[in-house]
């Protein structure tokens, strides 16, 4: 970063010296090829220039061993290619189990963080190094992209639904986030900044936010405010199927089908509550669209996620 | 495809356009760039069935939409659906394949030279769309009145048997298929109107004679645009009316 | 008029003179023509945005425009260089100009309805400048929702009827020549004895076909969730907006073909003439051209890769994008196998294709970086992207357009143009260009994103050294449409085969006649057929 | 495969009146077929007798079958590319969420 030409940015997560590898190995092949051909033409042309008006080229009309050559190398090599990236975008698209999860929500135009423990931060992001970090991301309004490109991510958040990024960062410092999808006119205006800390000094940082409190108990205080608590009981006895236990598990459908409650389920089900009804219930819940922000959904489902059957708070 | 060029090849005669194809030469609706009236009429019917083509994909933008979104919300696919009126679109239906008889039975008048023939089923042919597009007008007008509209004013209402109307809760996603309603038969609707406006101008070539055994061209071509009209149509019946249908019968 | 030859007085340009005559043409010549300068008004005014666009970013602050402005520079810039200028550029000039005479016909099947299809493009492209006056869109050109249905507050509305009114213009430009191409070659014209140049133009055509009526429903939809409400991919009712991106780039991807593979068409004709020789591997070229039209309809979720489309459906995606690399990879290497021991002529045309193989071959390359699905997370929606497509679209299709435009001008206006001047051109265009796009490409891996109004302070020097080359390939194109005018009044009259090249179109009189050919071509011999001096055959 | 004046050949009006029967059949069959509830299999069932009934007005109304195969062809490549846009479209809804992860 300190090159006055700088050519790569800062490497400061997991990923970024093996996504500057698979950019280094197609670089050295597209070159390669750049210069042959280049290098081909260019001597041909100087080789084979027309020396008298009259003349023609020798009559050579093709070689199916050359076509044949040239149709099947860049055939390996682009499966290569292929291969490589397919694997690394497979991994950068599976956070790890033992991610800690922040929200971030992004609105025309502003990115609002949110830490599990409550802190909330606008356009900055901490986050300790060497923690693997899941981000649910979500949007207000219209198509946003949280990029970071010292930690090599990038992903849309798009309005009406919920997707995931995750990273790890290795490296102290300060890096830039972008909003790198078009969304209006201070759509360059949405540049924040990650500040990747010790663990220890991340500690600090959260002990001394002004929390109000954590994700979780926000959740629970709007289950309660909004009246969710009075169908959902837990003992299975209320209008609404018992939630606990209710993430990541299989769900079924009044209509037959079978679904895992993931975020996007469980986000549709308070949105749009009669989408996709549990089998044996009445479609009676009310709609949330448009009376329940980005934000309060996250931490309504950060609730829903923390309710455990006995069961499960046994392990 | 080829054989038409070694005809032409045969016929041995690159001195003008003129000379090739004797016969044709001078058939007054040939015009001045082709060299026989067969591969004017050839042009012109792959033409149609190309634009044709493009009309099938610009459709298919609609079916694709109709796809996903009936996958991501099946029971709001359902229950809006049986809020279509199936009679209308029924009767809909049947008008049009009668349209679809009458049209080539048009075609068939030019064919074998029957002035009367082409005007009378393409009254017939004209009759039959109006009546598809009037029906089709009560039926919005219906959708209007029980506040089916997409946007800010959506606010569904059903007609009870003893004919008053009450408010019904239609889960989310419903939205989405009346739009889609909306603008899928809509997109219909103003191809039956295009539809009707060629059948006109086909009427006042067949009512001057224009049309004979050897060159009926535009009113074949006409021909292929209604049917596939009716084709469209054939496909949104199921898919829009028919899908609630057996809801609480 | 002292120069008036036999020749020149029944050529396409005399007869009947006069604007009507011009204005209600159906000879695809003139046709040709009235594109021609339609498209160069609007390259002219998409160029001028450009210089805005690069303007602003000589600092990293926003200082010239507001952002709201540059949003709409970019945004235009955008509409009318695709729309406008890129798709219609070569298929409706050199193409409407030469698909007929190579076909050896005497216009195309439908002349009525090429006549028809530029004035759809004059409408469409009227609204578009009435969109401009009326303060432009700022939706940039993909129009992707829910910022075009819900947030932006320009004429979007607008902006898009004249998109598809364009598209349909396209679209009747496509469908004429697949019929054509069908129907009206002359007689012994085998489809394999058909110049590439018709190939390419008939797999342009496909695509014109099969695409362009998806882009217009898509854009209608948007135009009918902001007038009327209907709404289809709007979040707050369940609408999906990813579903948008899907049916937009099921044309906008194809497009880009619609773009590269006329320009593809004009290399292959140039490198044969220039070197004068058969060119290598003739079926494989043809075929490399159907392939890439259908592949072409099969890779559009690459635009999609980061933007919460399955990552399953990611893979399909990529692996078939990286099947367009064969295709591609396999035309190139023919070009260059083509020159081996030809007889290469160092004519301003030649300049052009060897510019264009330098500047395709990177542009192509730089692709598989974005197919590549893991690269892409950190290359998607950068400054690489602009470079990548840049590189295809204004290194690969205009520096054909323009090799073409050389190569053809003799015949099309019968006048030749200053030598020494085209050959500075062809390099000042080659300069310029790599020092506007190369430094992006940097940029984009730096992480700079599109479509920035102000950036961070570090990433200055690529932008001024992009800027800068945009000043110098300004002076290319300016000094190309100088010369060109300039001869088209004072220029030599030209031969009607100047580079003794082969081709239906350089056995008749440049200009052409009204119908072409003064006799009904007859075709005997393959395409390129080069025979050395003094030993032509000629087969009855 | 186009008769030497390159028209149709003049279809009876029986056939034509057959046609046209069937259709009516089928718009009634595929009324009668909506009302009971066959399960997973109304769409099928509906979907069979429209695709039916587009097939008789295309090959017989629009004289497909008396045609050139090049506008076989041309028919045949428009459904193969209706076809593409529905199969690689499905392709991301069907499997969204085959990851387990939102978005992905």
């Amino acid at each position: 970063m300190s090159s006055s030409f700088p050519l790569f940015p800062p490497s400061a997560s997991s990923v970024s010296t093996e996504m500057d590898l698979l950019y280094l190995f197609i670089i050295a092949v597209c070159a390669f090829f750049t210069i042959l051909v280049t290098a081909m033409v260019v001597y041909f042309t100087i080789r084979y220039k027309r020396r008298h008006p009259e003349d023609v080229g020798e009559p050579i009309h093709g070689s199916i061993v050359l076509e044949l050559t040239w149709t099947i190398i860049p055939l390996i090599l682009s499966l290569v290619m292929f291969g490589w990236g397919a694997s690394l975008f497979y991994r950068l698209s599976r956070p790890p189990s033992d991610s800690m999860e922040i929200s971030v929500v992004g609105k025309q135009w502003m990115w609002k963080i949110q830490h599990p423990e409550g802190v909330r931060e606008i356009n900055e992001l901490h986050v300790p190094a060497g923690r693997n970090v899941r981000i649910t991301l979500g949007s207000e309004d219209v198509i946003h992209d949280f990029a970071i490109p010292a930690f090599r991510v990038k992903m849309d958040a798009v309005p009406g639904k919920f997707t995931t990024l995750w990273f790890n960062a290795t490296q102290i410092g300060t890096y830039h986030i972008y909003c790198a999808q078009y969304c209006g006119t201070r759509h360059s205006g949405m540049i924040g900044q990650v500040v990747v800390m010790a663990p220890q000094d991340y500690e600090a940082w959260l002990a001394g936010g002004r929390s109000t409190g954590t994700s979780v108990q926000n959740g629970e205080r709007l289950f309660t405010d909004l009246s969710c608590i009075t169908c959902h009981k837990a003992d299975s006895t209320g209008r609404g199927p018992s939630l606990l236990g209710v993430y990541d598990s299989t769900v079924q459908l009044g209509d037959g089908r079978k679904i895992v409650a993931d975020d996007n389920y469980l986000r549709e089900s308070i949105m749009n509550s009669q989408a996709k009804v549990v089998q044996g219930y009445q479609p009676i819940m009310p709609v949330f669209q448009t009376q329940i922000s980005e934000e309060n959904l996250m931490q309504l489902i950060a609730y829903i996620k923390s309710l455990k059957t006995p069961a499960q708070e046994k392990k | 495809m080829a054989d038409v060029r070694q005809t032409s090849l045969g016929a041995g005669a690159p001195a003008g356009h003129a000379a090739a194809h004797a016969e044709h030469a001078h058939h007054p609706k040939q015009q001045h760039h082709f060299y026989s009236m067969e591969q004017q009429l050839e042009a012109s019917i792959l033409g149609m069935w190309i634009f044709l083509v493009t009309e099938i994909m610009f459709f298919g933008g609609l079916f694709m939409a109709y796809l996903v979104y009936r996958h991501m919300y099946p029971l709001a696919w359902t229950e809006s659906s049986h809020e279509l009126n199936v009679i209308l679109g029924g009767t809909n239906t049947a008008v049009l394949i009668c349209s679809s008889l009458t049209m080539v039975l048009a075609v068939r008048s030019a064919q074998i030279g029957s002035r009367s023939g082409q005007i009378v089923n393409l009254i017939l042919t004209i009759l039959l769309g109006s009546t598809f597009l009037v029906i089709k007008f009560f039926e919005y007008k219906a959708k209007f009145e029980h506040g089916l509209v997409p946007g800010p004013h959506f606010d569904p209402h059903e007609l009870t048997a003893s004919g008053a109307l009450v408010p019904l809760s239609l889960p989310q996603g419903s939205q989405i298929f009346f739009s889609l309603y909306f603008i899928m038969t809509g997109i219909h609707a103003l191809h039956m109107v295009v539809g009707i406006g060629l059948m006109l101008v086909m009427l006042v070539m067949a009512w001057q004679g224009r049309f004979t055994p050897d060159y009926y061209n535009p009113i074949e071509v006409s021909g292929l645009y209604w049917h596939f009209v009716d084709i469209v149509w054939i496909f949104l019946f199921p898919l829009l009316y028919l899908l609630g249908y057996h809801f609480g019968v | 008029m002292t120069a008036a030859t036999t020749q020149e007085r029944h050529s396409y340009l005399d007869a009947p003179y006069g604007l009507k005559a011009w204005l209600l043409t159906r000879d695809h010549k003139r046709i040709a023509m009235l594109y021609l300068i339609s498209i160069t008004f609007f390259f002219m005014m998409g160029g001028l945005f450009a210089a805005g666009i690069r303007l602003e970013l000589l600092t990293p602050k926003g200082d010239i425009w507001s952002a709201d402005m540059y949003n709409k520079l970019f945004s235009m810039h955008g509409v009318i260089m695709v729309f406008f200028f890129l798709v219609p550029s070569i298929p409706a000039t050199l193409g409407n100009f030469l698909m007929p005479i190579m076909c050896g016909a005497k216009d195309l099947a439908f002349p009525r309805i090429n006549l028809l299809s530029w004035y759809l493009y004059v409408a469409g492209g009227i609204i578009a400048l009435v969109v401009l006056a009326m303060g432009g869109i700022d939706t940039g050109w993909t129009f992707y929702t829910p910022y075009s249905s819900l947030s932006s507050n320009t004429n979007v509305t607008l902006a898009i009827v004249g998109v598809f009114v364009a598209g349909f213009s396209s679209i009747l430009t496509g469908f004429n020549f697949i019929v054509t191409v069908h129907r009206m070659r002359a007689p012994g014209l085998t489809w394999f004895r058909l110049p590439l140049f018709v190939w390419a133009h008939y797999a342009t055509s496909l695509v014109m076909i099969l695409g362009t009526p998806v882009v217009a429903i898509t854009l209608t939809l948007v135009a009918l969730e902001r007038s009327l409400h209907l709404g289809i991919f709007d979040p707050k009712i369940g609408g999906d907006p990813v579903l948008f991106q899907h049916l937009f780039w099921f044309y906008s991807h194809p497009a880009v073909y619609i773009m590269i593979l006329p320009g593809m068409g004009v290399v292959s004709e140039l490198v044969a003439a220039m070197a004068r020789k058969s060119i290598f591997g003739y079926g494989f070229v043809a075929a490399s051209s159907l392939a890439i039209a259908i592949l072409g309809f099969l890779v559009w979720g690459h635009h999609l890769f980061v933007s919460s489309q399955s990552v399953y459906a990611g893979m399909v995606f990529s692996i078939i994008t990286m099947l367009v690399a064969v295709p591609s990879a396999v035309k190139t290497f023919n070009w260059a196998a083509t020159m081996y021991k030809g007889s290469i002529s160092w004519e301003s045309p030649t300049f052009y294709i060897v510019g264009f193989m330098g500047l395709f071959l990177i542009g192509g390359l730089t692709g598989l970086f974005l197919a590549t699905m893991g690269l892409d997370i950190a290359l998607h929606d950068t400054y690489f992207v602009v470079a990548h497509f840049h590189y295809i679209m204004v290194g690969g299709a205009i520096m054909a357009f323009l090799g073409g435009l050389h190569f053809w001008w003799p015949k099309m206006t019968g006048r030749m143009y200053s030598e020494a001047l085209a050959k500075t051109s062809a390099i000042l265009v080659f300069v310029g260009f790599n020092f506007t796009f190369f430094p992006q490409f940097i940029l984009g891996y730096l992480g700079m994103p599109r479509r920035y109004y102000a950036y961070p302070d570090e990433l200055q020097v690529w932008n001024v050294l992009s800027s800068a080359g945009a000043t110098v390939l300004g002076l290319g194109y300016t000094l190309t449409f100088c010369y060109l005018v300039y001869s088209l009044f004072k220029g030599e009259l030209a031969p009607a085969n100047p580079w003794g090249a082969k081709g239906l179109e350089w056995t008749t009189s440049s200009p052409p006649p009204t119908f072409n050919f003064d006799e009904d071509p007859i075709v005997t011999e393959p395409a390129y057929d080069y025979k050395p001096h003094g030993t032509e055959v000629t087969v009855g | 495969m186009s008769s030497s004046s390159g028209h149709a050949p003049i279809v009876s009006v029986g056939t034509y009146v057959m046609v046209f029967v069937a259709l009516l059949i089928g718009t009634g069959l595929t009324v009668f077929a909506a009302s009971r509830d066959f399960g997973a299999l109304n769409t099928p069932i509906a979907l069979g007798i429209a695709v039916t009934k587009a097939s008789l007005v295309c090959l017989i109304f629009m004289g497909v079958r008396y045609n050139t195969p090049l506008t076989k062809v041309v028919v045949v490549s428009g459904l193969l590319w209706l076809l593409i846009l529905f199969g690689l479209g499905m392709n991301d809804y069907l499997t969204r969420t085959w990851m387990g992860v939102p978005g992905r």
